[in-house]
């Protein structure tokens, strides 16, 4: 079965932001894949904060500028938390790392790394993590290890910093990757992160407490898990995108879903607060 | 108590060669200048252990220092790959290093577990992965009340420890604040450690955020201003971006590399000299 | 996010009859005020948890609202013995109470174990002692890597914790300074949490030495100035010595107790009523 | 066989704070017993600071006292750790709680009670430890949790607070106690602190690392374990004190050793120390 329209979270998630068509400006619809990402991310999180489940781990790029964006955008905030140890940090400019003194001297409260993975991380604190990577594959689970075999690799990556526990442990993961062939593979390498494993109910007999990937945000669109099969399938696409295109750029079997949306137009409200937010950095 | 020490002093009599080193700093506070004096005294066979082996471990592993690395992410932030430590993983070059790989929760707890002189830390984490299979340091156990599965990694307890901070005062008490990563657990886990600081005052006044390591469990403090360039010490300086973006270009090249630690780390006698022969300013 | 509600909403709505109770402070910050609401409310079966059951759970157990007892050390700090408690224990007086008795160091580690989402925690600890064979919740856990045996203590994990703080802001975020004890932990491993507060501000400016508790981990802050009384609250009130010595006089007879506790607690209708009753100011 | 005069630790310990007895004023003499012990555990406080050896846990009453003097009196100062989480307080008065604030105020560091008992004592970083109780026996183990049964107790106690751990860990206990033939008892009703257990090698079969009870200062001298024995043996008597005035107020059997010695009389430089101690608090 194809996820149907009634099924995509991310559907129900949008609707308090949904906006008429109309109020889109044509500057708008000319910004950048990395942009449109970025303003996807921000509308998923300021629905979380809508309904009181936006505790955000994040790190650094796309889901930092997502976070802060969706800070200036919605009303109640997301509340950021960095894995350097700040919790509620209201950056004025866009961190350029995780430890930038920025997120430090604007948050609530500065604690240790050990103490950001236990009392909080573990402790189940966390709404919402961020994760991205090399390589995605259709059951959700991530590698940003290794590209080949761990023992000789082709492409060694950086690992897995504070990947795996984010995945196993927060209420849900948000990934956000561009959509290739070469990313979005059938089987990883190697599995840094964990999704929903070989498919359903693989988590709950792990014994994982975190919900696990919810939705993959792209540069074509959004791909939301089936909630039978587990399976990523694709439920909304950008403007343009066609669904050739997203099965073209991805390296499983794609599924398209039944009532496929096309992502709702960026306004000048959002575009705006973005090119502040990047000015201002 | 600590005593106050120049740091080529402090590096010659507390890193030995085959010494189990961790040198941390969570972005901020990189003691980026012990590291150079580790190259400088030709240290071999360090087991080095660190949280984010950004370019500080790059320059460790490139110039031979390393034969063994633990570590739970290796690149540079925000700008790449650290290309000196994937040519040693990707190509033994300029000899094979031995990894353990962790995740960041992992380390957390290893190195709180041997702060607190527990041989293991015990955590929800690494389930699923397939970390479990590459690396021997992680097991399970079972909760003698629930029965309930979890991870348990074990304790970190290196020779030396080696962090950054910001002051001491002339008994060696040193001050830091700002974020703190795991700087104090890898100290207070260490059987010696070394603190450069920004400055030496003769009171500590109190400030916000502020932790104070004692000079009793501290070995050695060090005077280097800007030690931790291109990170930064909050309250003195900033990060230097430009400097991290640039050493993309120097490390990804074998040769241009070679080129700039014989100039800049092995053809300067201290931090101060690196700094000049650099062009960076000692203070930000 | 935290509500902020009156403390005899707050302990309304959270404390109920059969509940698992935490009130922690460590000398420090004793949240005095809502262990009189408890009282005045006629809570009844409580499980009370504290590291140090001094005489706010002296009150609370003479006054019978509690039917166990989880602690490590229970005695009038600096004067003597603990009347109620030991009345209850020796005599049953006013009615049994089960005790489950821990040592600070384990108390600690089932703490930390509550607030970072364990079933256990690990820790050198109980050997040798006779608490090993009455309490049921020691046991022994191995190392998996050294196979070193150690000490396994179960995570407490209150319905409900309950600490007095200086100041929170108008969005409920807490700020608390000084000795901090085990507040924090007890807050985080808690399902709900209450916090008194000397003061409510609109912005809360950095303290040295103080940590924020953020709105959102916090049911309710209620605004209770002097309500740690007799204990204290660093930067606005101090020890209040000579209480603590005439609770000695007070407590040590059932008639003398039970008059006070009708006069001062269940006479009164909040703690500034109690204050004028038993004749402190409401600020030291 | 006894505890001969060159086993004894503490007369090794004192001699560096040996004084000429012409020195000792009469005024001195006619102090307190409390003060007297207090005097005698700050000599050994001082002794073992200039070994360099005297990171010291103190509870509040005769050791918190104790541990104060010999940090006006000699140096270098002991390092006074408080279970509150006082790291190196230097309090200007006497503290009349474990909690006090002025020991806050004079730290060089404040850290949380799961961080005194896990990151210091139990990584061994406390070189010496006071204890005290309700009884304690001829093997140094104490109990301060009930007198009688523990389930019908005759005199229920405070119970185990920090001790039991500090018994275990610290590098040396140092015991502060009345001597009474109800308190020094045979065999403790409850051993809430281990000591030397039911003797030789004990300690050393659970596994403790720390060094166990080296001393035991009383209102009538000095109490060490024999190194072979580990029973207590009376090494030290004050002035005017009888061996059978020991004998009398201990409820084992307990031995004097060979060449037992009279307490060094309090000086005046000590007894000025103590009196602007106890006169600022």
């Amino acid at each position: 079965m194809i996820l149907s329209a009634d099924q995509s979270a991310f559907r129900l998630w949008c609707k308090p932001m949904a906006i008429a068509s109309t109020s889109a400006s044509t500057s708008a619809n000319q910004i950048s894949t990395d942009d449109l990402m970025i303003v996807n991310a921000a509308r998923v999180l300021g629905t979380l904060a809508a309904a009181g489940n936006a505790a955000c781990f994040v790190g650094i790029g796309l889901p930092s500028t997502a976070a802060n964006l969706a800070r200036h955008l919605y009303s109640p905030e997301p509340v950021l938390i960095y894995e350097s140890g700040c919790i509620g940090s209201k950056p004025t400019r866009l961190p350029l790392s995780i430890g930038d003194g920025e997120l430090a001297d604007t948050s609530d409260s500065v604690v240790s790394v050990p103490e950001i993975f236990s009392y909080w991380l573990q402790a189940g604190r966390i709404d919402v993590g961020f994760l991205g990577g090399a390589q995605l594959d259709k059951f959700g689970n991530i590698n940003s290890t290794v590209i080949g075999s761990y023992e000789k690799p082709k492409t060694r990556l950086p690992g897995a910093g504070g990947a795996p526990e984010i995945a196993a442990t927060a209420g849900q993961v948000i990934v956000i990757m561009r959509q290739t062939k070469r990313a979005f593979v059938d089987r990883c390498d190697f599995r840094t992160s964990f999704g929903f494993g070989d498919g359903p109910g693989h988590r709950e007999r792990l014994g994982l407490r975190g919900g696990g990937p919810k939705i993959v945000i792209t540069d074509l669109g959004v791909l939301e898990p089936d909630p039978q099969t587990c399976e990523l399938v694709q439920t909304q696409m950008h403007l343009g995108v066609t669904a050739e295109q997203c099965v073209e750029n991805t390296g499983w079997k794609l599924r398209i879903a039944e009532n496929v949306i096309t992502t709702e137009a960026v306004t000048d409200r959002e575009v705006n607060a973005l090119r502040e937010l990047q000015s201002a950095t | 108590m600590a005593e106050i020490l120049s740091l080529k002093e402090a590096i010659a009599r507390f890193v030995k060669d085959g010494s189990t080193i961790a040198m941390e700093g969570f972005t901020h506070l990189i003691p980026h200048a012990a590291g150079h004096e580790i190259i400088r005294q030709s240290r071999r066979n360090l087991h080095a252990i660190r949280m984010t082996p950004d370019m500080v471990y790059d320059q460790l592993i490139g110039a031979g220092c390393v034969s063994k690395l633990t570590f739970s992410w290796g690149g540079n932030p925000g700008v790449g790959s650290l290309h000196r430590f994937r040519d040693a993983v990707e190509n033994n070059w300029p000899h094979q290093i031995e990894i353990e790989e962790h995740s960041h929760a992992g380390m957390a707890a290893r190195y709180v577990a041997g702060a607190s002189g527990l041989p293991f830390g015990v955590l929800r984490g690494y389930v699923g992965t397939d970390l479990v299979d590459q690396t021997s340091s992680i097991k399970t156990i079972s909760c003698p009340f629930t029965n309930e599965e979890l991870t348990a990694v074990p304790a970190i307890n290196p020779d030396v420890s080696i962090i950054h901070a910001q002051r001491a005062d002339r008994e060696g008490n040193v001050q830091i604040w700002g974020l703190l990563g795991v700087q104090r657990e890898s100290v207070l886990a260490a059987k010696a450690s070394i603190v450069t600081v920004e400055e030496i005052v003769d009171k500590l006044t109190p400030v916000s955020g502020g932790v104070v390591i004692p000079s009793w469990v501290v070995s050695a403090v060090c005077l280097v201003s800007n030690g931790a360039h291109p990170s930064y010490a909050s309250g003195y300086s900033e990060r230097d971006n430009s400097f991290y973006k640039s050493w993309d270009d120097i490390a990804k090249d074998r040769e241009s590399f070679v080129e700039w630690v014989k100039n800049h780390i092995l053809g300067t006698t201290d931090f101060d000299s690196f700094s000049r022969s650099v062009g960076i300013s000692a203070l930000v």
